[in-house]
C-alpha cells in the first residue's frame, strides 16, 4: 500500500524535451518510475531518455494508459497545461514549477476539483512513493521504503528531514510536498487522513512554516488521530511575511505565528521539533 | 506588489467604482493648485504603502489652498510608519454618513477569493465582532453575480438603493480583482454618502508573479536596493541586520537556516532563497549579492533538487576566480549530483559539510569569533 | 413512489410577489404543494397566500428544509435566480421562464450539473407528481392519480394529451416537462430511466416535436425498456424551422425530421400516434 | 436573428480576426469606388440571408472598377435563393492555397459549445466524411484555452505557423460566440492564404432571446410585415398560405393543431403560437393580426396553463365589440379558468368547444364549405 501513487502508476512528463523535462525523466527513470510517454507541442514523434514523445496528453491517453502527470512548464503557460491534463482525464497531476499566478492556481485547482483529479502542487517538489514511484524533482537517494509518512509545506527542507530520517533508519511510505504557494491542491488534512488510513504508515512527519493557518487545521485532525504525529515548523526566527491588509487579518485572526502553530500541534499531542535534525529523535520516542 | 492608494484609486474609477475627485501631487504648489480645482475643503493624504496613516499623522485636512500647500508640505517632509512621503493625494472632502468596509482577497485555506464586507468598517475593522462580518467565499468559476451580492447585503443590514449601489460596486471589485492578478483588493472605509458609495480608501497588493501579464500597471518599488537587485535575480531576498551571510534553496530549507544559526548563536544578516534550479548565473549573482551585505561569514546551505550541486560548486569557484572573497565560506552540500559538487569544492581548496547542523555551528564560531 | 419530486417536496416559489409567482402559487398549494417559502429581494417578512416571503432563497433555508425551487422570474434576471438556488442547495428546479437567452442556461446547466441539481425547464410546464405535489404551471384538474409516466418537451400540448388521458381512465405518476427551448436541464433519456425503474409506473407516453435529436436517443434507451411506450411527436405538418448553417446540418446528419422521429420510435418498438388523441387508444392496446 | 455575411465580418474584425478588405455597397457607382481602392480583382458577394449563393450566381469576380461596377449592377437586380439582393460586399481577392472549416455553435443534447473545425473547408462540407471533422464540446465554466486548440489542430492535422494562428483564431471566434449571444458562428471557408488565416465568409446568427442586452447589435429583418408585426407583439408567427387562421398556446399545441387541421383535410393559413400568460391585450393583438390573413374561418386552440381560459374570451370579445368580425370564429376552451372563459364566451353568443378534434372538424367544414 501507499498514498495517492503506487508502483503501478504510469506517469506523463509534460514538457519532456526542457531541460528540466529532460533531467528530471532520467531522474525519475533511475528511480524506478514509470514514464509512460512525455509531451511537447509538435515534437510528437520523437524520443527523451527512451520515453515516447507525443503532442500532448490527449494523444498519449491514446496510445497509452496514463495514470499521473508531472508539469515542468513554464509558470506562464502552467495553467493551460495543467487545464490539458485535467481534461484529458489525468487522475493525478504534480506541479513543479513555481511562480504561476495565484489566480492561475485557483483555476487550477477549481477545474481539477470538478474533474475529481489530485493536485499536487504547484511549487512542489512532488511525491515519493519510497521504492516505487517517484514524481517531481526530490534527489533519488535520500528516499528509502519504511514506515513512516511525510508531508511538507516546503522542498528541501523535507529532503533534510527525510535524509535525517533515512540516515536515522526510518524509511518512508509516502513523502508528499504539498507545495510551496499559498493556494495548492492539497491540505495537511487531506495527506494526514491517508496517512491514518494506510496500513503501512505508522508514524507521521509534518513539516510546516510559519504564515496561513493550514498548520492549525491539520492539529484539528491530529488530535482524532491514532498514528503519532512529529512536526516541525520552519520560520521561528524568519522576518515577518507581508499581511494582507485588514482582509488578512481578518482571516487570520492571530493564527499564522510560530507560536499559535506549536502550540495547536503540541495541545494536539503532536511533538513539535525545535531545529530539522531532532525529528528522528523526537519519532523514536513516539514509537516507543 | 503593494499600489499606492491614488494608483488603486485610478484603477478603481476606471472601472467606473466612485472615488472622491482628487490628485496626487508631490510639492505644496501643486497641492495648491490641486485645492484651488476642488474649490472646498480638502483632505491631503500621505501616500506610502503602510495602513494606519491617520495615527501617524499622515492625514490632515485643509480649508483652503495656502492651507492645503502648507499641510502638504509638512507631510512631505514626514517619515510615516518608517515609510519617507514622497507624494501626497489631495482629495475633496466627503460628506460621510457610514463607513462600511469591504474587500476581496485569497483564502489559500479555501482555495478561493473570499469576500469579506462589514457594515462598520473604518479603523478599528479589526476588533470588529465576527457577526458584523460578512464573508462569502466565490467560485472562480463562477464568479460574482447579483444574488451573491444581494446576500452580503442582507448579512451586513444593508438595504435600499445602497444595497443596489453596493451591488453593482461589488462586481466591479471582482472584476478588478480577477482582470488584475490581485492578491487584495480592500475599500476601508466605503463611504455611504446620501444614496451613492464612495471609496474613501484603496488597499490593492498585485502578484508578483502576474505582472508579466499586467501591462500598463505601474511598477511600485518597494524594496531596498539589496532587495531591488535580488529580485531582479529572480531571488528572495530580505535584509536582516547580522553578521553572518546566508544563502539556501527553498523558503523552508532557508527558514531552517536562520531558525539553525540562531538556536547555536549566531546573527544572520539575511534571508536569501536562491529557489530551485537557479543555475551557475543565477548562483554566481547571488554569492556576490551576499557579499554586499558585509557579513564575518558566509554560510551556503543546498540540499540539491531541482537545483544541482555540481551548479553551485561552480558558481561559487567562478566568484572566487572572478574576485577575491574576503570572508570564509562555509557550505554545506547534499542532493541532486552531490558528488560532482563536493568535488569541484576540494579541488579549489574548500571543505564541503555534509551536516547541516555542523556546518552552522561552523559558521557561528566563525561569526562569533570575529 | 414517484419521480424526483413526491409528496414530501418542500417547495420555495422564487418571485412569489410577481403576478404569475402570487397566482401559480394559489394553484399550486390548491393542489396540494407543501410551499413553504416564496422570495423577493427586499420583501422579506411579508406573506403572499399565507406563505412567509424571504429576501432570497439563503435565508429561507435558514428557516426550514427546502427541497425544490420554482421560477417566476422574468428571463433577463432568471440565470442570477438560478444560481442562487442552486448555490444555496436547491435539489431540485423548475424553471417555468420562457425567452431565457441560450447562452444563460448553458450556464444555468452547467453550474447545476457541478452542484448535483436537477433542472427542469427552462420554458417547462413543470413537474407533476399526480396528485401529490405540483410545481409549475399545469392547470390543477387534469392530473390525477394512476399508472402512467408522461414526459414531454412541449407545455399546452402536454395538458391536452394528459387531459385525454385523465378522461379515458389513465391517471399518471409523475408528468414531466423537459422544457420547450434547444437547452434544458433532463432529456428524455434522464427521464425514461427514472420511469423504468419506478414500481409504480406502468406505461410511459412521450411527448416529442421535430427538430432537435432528442427523440432519436429516446428511442435507444426504449428499445432496452420493460415498460411499453406510446409517442407523438407534433409538428408533421409544421413549416421546417430555422437551420444552424452548416454546423446544424453536420451535428444532425438526417436527423430531427418528423419521418427520422417516427422511424426510430417504432423500430424501438413504441407505438407512435397520428394525433393527439390517439394516444389513449393506443395505451390501451399496449397494456392488453 | 442571422446577420448578413458583411456584419459577422465586421465584428469579426473589430476582434482580430483576418478578413479580406473590402465594403459593403447599395449602388454599383459606390461598388466602382471601393474596387479603384482595392486596386486589383475583387469579388463582388450578394449580401443575402442564405447560403449557396455562389451556385444561385450571387457571387461575381471583377478585374476592374469598371467590371465591378457591371457585376454589382447584376448581382443588384438578383434574387438569389428567393431572397432579392439590395447590398453586395465588394472584396479584395485573396490567394487561396487551402480551405478550412470552423463553426462554433450550440449542441442542444450535449447543452454546450461545440467546436466543429475541418481541414476540407469549402462550399460541400456538408459532404465531407466525419473522419475529417473534429468535433470538441467546451465547458462553459471553462472556456476555451489554447490546449483545445492545440487538440483541435492535432485532430485536423494542422501544423506549423498556420497552427498558431488558428488556435489564437479559435479564442477570438469562441470569445465572439459568448459576448454576442450567438447561436452560431461559422467560418466557411476560412482561408489558408501563405502564414495567415483569412476568414473569407461569415455566418452568424444571434440569439433572439438575448437581443435586449446586445446593444449596439444591428437589427436584421428577416420576416415577413405580418410575421414581424407578430413578432413585436412577442408572439411566434409564421405564414402558411391556408385559409383557416390558427392560434394555440404553446409551440406543441400549435403544431398539433395543425396536424389535427391537415388530418381533417384543412388548410392552415399560419402558424402562431400566442406562447404563455400573454394576457388580454397581447391575446387581442393576435386576434386582430389572424383577420389579416384574410381567413375563410378563425380556429383558437387554447388549452390554459399559465394562459387562463378568461383572458383569452375577453380578448376575443374585446376585438368582437372595436370591429366586426367578418368570418366564423370557431373557439375551443379548457385549463385555468375554464369556467369563467367559457361564460364570457357565451355571454357574448359564442360556443365554446372543449374537444380539440370536434373544434377542429368544425374548423375545416367551414372552410371547405365557403
Amino acid at each position: 500500500m501507499a498514498i495517492i501513487i503506487n508502483e503501478n502508476t504510469n506517469v506523463v512528463v509534460q514538457g519532456i524535451t526542457g531541460n528540466q523535462g529532460k533531467f528530471h525523466t532520467r531522474q525519475m527513470l533511475a528511480y524506478g518510475t514509470k514514464i509512460v510517454g512525455g509531451t511537447s507541442p509538435g515534437k510528437g514523434g520523437q524520443e527523451v531518455e527512451g520515453v515516447p514523445v507525443f503532442d500532448n496528453v490527449y494523444a498519449a491517453m491514446e496510445q497509452v494508459r496514463v495514470d499521473a502527470s508531472v508539469l515542468f512548464i513554464p509558470a506562464p503557460f502552467a495553467k493551460d497545461a495543467a487545464f490539458e491534463a485535467i481534461t484529458a482525464g489525468i487522475k493525478v497531476l504534480v506541479i513543479v514549477t513555481e511562480h504561476i499566478p495565484v489566480h492561475d492556481e485557483m483555476d487550477i485547482i477549481d477545474l481539477a476539483s470538478r474533474k475529481g483529479t489530485t493536485v499536487v502542487g504547484p511549487n512542489t517538489f512532488g511525491i515519493v512513493s519510497s521504492g516505487k514511484c517517484k514524481i517531481g524533482i526530490p534527489p533519488n537517494q535520500f528516499f528509502v521504503p519504511g514506515s513512516i509518512g511525510v508531508v511538507a509545506r516546503s522542498g528541501t527542507l523535507t529532503y533534510e528531514i527525510v535524509g535525517n530520517l533515512t540516515a536515522n533508519g526510518f524509511g518512508q511510505t509516502t513523502v508528499v510536498g504539498l507545495g510551496g504557494d499559498r493556494v495548492v491542491g492539497l491540505s495537511f488534512v487531506d495527506v494526514l487522513e491517508k496517512f491514518e488510513k494506510d496500513p503501512e504508515t505508522q508514524a507521521v512527519v509534518l513539516v510546516g512554516e510559519i504564515g496561513g493557518n493550514a498548520e492549525e487545521e491539520a492539529s484539528l485532525f491530529i488530535k482524532k488521530m491514532t498514528k503519532p504525529v512529529v512536526a516541525y515548523i520552519a520560520g521561528k526566527s524568519a522576518p515577518p511575511g507581508k499581511r494582507m491588509g485588514h482582509a488578512g487579518a481578518i482571516i487570520e485572526r492571530g493564527k499564522g505565528t510560530f507560536n499559535a502553530k506549536v502550540e495547536a500541534l503540541t495541545a494536539a499531542g503532536a511533538s513539535v521539533a525545535t531545529l530539522p535534525f531532532e525529528v528522528p529523535e523526537l519519532l523514536r520516542e513516539k514509537l516507543k | 506588489m503593494k499600489l499606492f492608494e491614488y494608483m488603486g484609486k485610478e484603477i478603481f474609477a476606471s472601472y467606473g467604482i466612485n472615488v472622491p475627485r482628487g490628485k496626487m501631487v508631490e510639492t505644496p504648489e501643486d497641492a495648491s493648485t490641486v485645492a484651488k480645482e476642488i474649490n472646498g475643503t480638502v483632505v491631503v493624504k500621505s501616500q506610502i504603502l503602510a495602513g494606519k496613516r491617520g495615527k501617524g499623522g499622515g492625514i490632515k485636512f485643509a480649508d483652503t489652498p495656502e492651507e492645503a500647500a502648507r499641510v502638504a508640505g509638512e507631510i512631505l517632509s514626514m517619515t510615516v510608519q518608517g515609510h519617507k512621503v514622497e507624494k501626497v493625494l489631495v482629495e475633496e472632502k466627503i460628506k460621510i454618513d457610514q463607513e462600511l468596509y469591504l474587500a476581496i482577497t485569497i483564502d489559500g485555506a479555501a482555495k478561493k477569493p473570499v469576500i469579506i464586507a462589514s457594515s462598520q468598517g473604518g479603523m478599528d475593522i479589526e476588533e470588529v465582532d465576527d457577526e458584523f462580518i460578512a464573508k462569502q467565499h466565490v467560485d472562480v468559476s463562477v464568479g460574482v453575480y447579483p444574488y451573491l451580492g444581494r446576500e452580503i447585503c442582507r448579512r451586513i443590514g444593508l438595504t435600499g438603493p445602497v444595497s443596489k449601489e453596493f451591488n453593482r460596486l461589488l462586481g466591479l471589485l471582482y472584476k478588478i480583482f480577477r482582470e488584475k492578478d490581485a492578491e487584495l483588493v480592500e475599500i476601508n472605509p466605503l463611504v455611504i454618502s446620501g444614496d451613492t458609495l464612495i471609496a474613501a480608501d484603496s488597499k490593492m497588493t498585485i502578484d508578483d508573479d502576474a505582472l508579466f501579464r499586467q501591462k500598463g500597471m505601474p511598477y511600485v518599488e518597494d524594496r531596498t536596493s539589496i532587495e531591488k537587485k535580488a529580485h531582479d535575480l529572480g531571488l528572495a531576498f530580505v535584509e536582516l541586520g547580522g553578521n553572518i551571510a546566508v544563502m539556501a534553496n527553498g523558503a523552508g530549507m532557508s527558514m531552517g537556516s536562520l531558525d539553525t544559526l540562531v538556536h547555536y548563536g549566531g546573527k544572520p544578516a539575511n534571508f536569501l532563497d536562491a529557489g530551485g534550479g537557479t543555475g551557475i548565473e543565477g548562483t554566481t549573482k547571488a554569492i556576490e549579492l551576499l557579499l554586499e551585505t558585509n557579513p564575518k561569514v558566509i554560510f551556503i546551505n543546498i540540499f540539491g533538487g531541482i537545483t544541482r550541486c555540481d551548479d553551485v560548486a561552480n558558481a561559487l569557484v567562478t566568484v572566487k576566480k572572478n574576485k577575491e572573497i574576503p570572508v570564509p565560506v562555509v557550505i554545506r552540500l547534499v542532493g541532486t549530483n552531490e558528488e560532482e559538487g563536493v568535488k569541484i569544492i576540494q579541488e579549489n581548496g574548500m571543505e564541503a559539510y555534509k551536516v547541516m547542523q555542523e556546518a552552522a555551528a561552523k559558521a557561528v564560531e566563525i561569526a562569533n569569533a570575529g
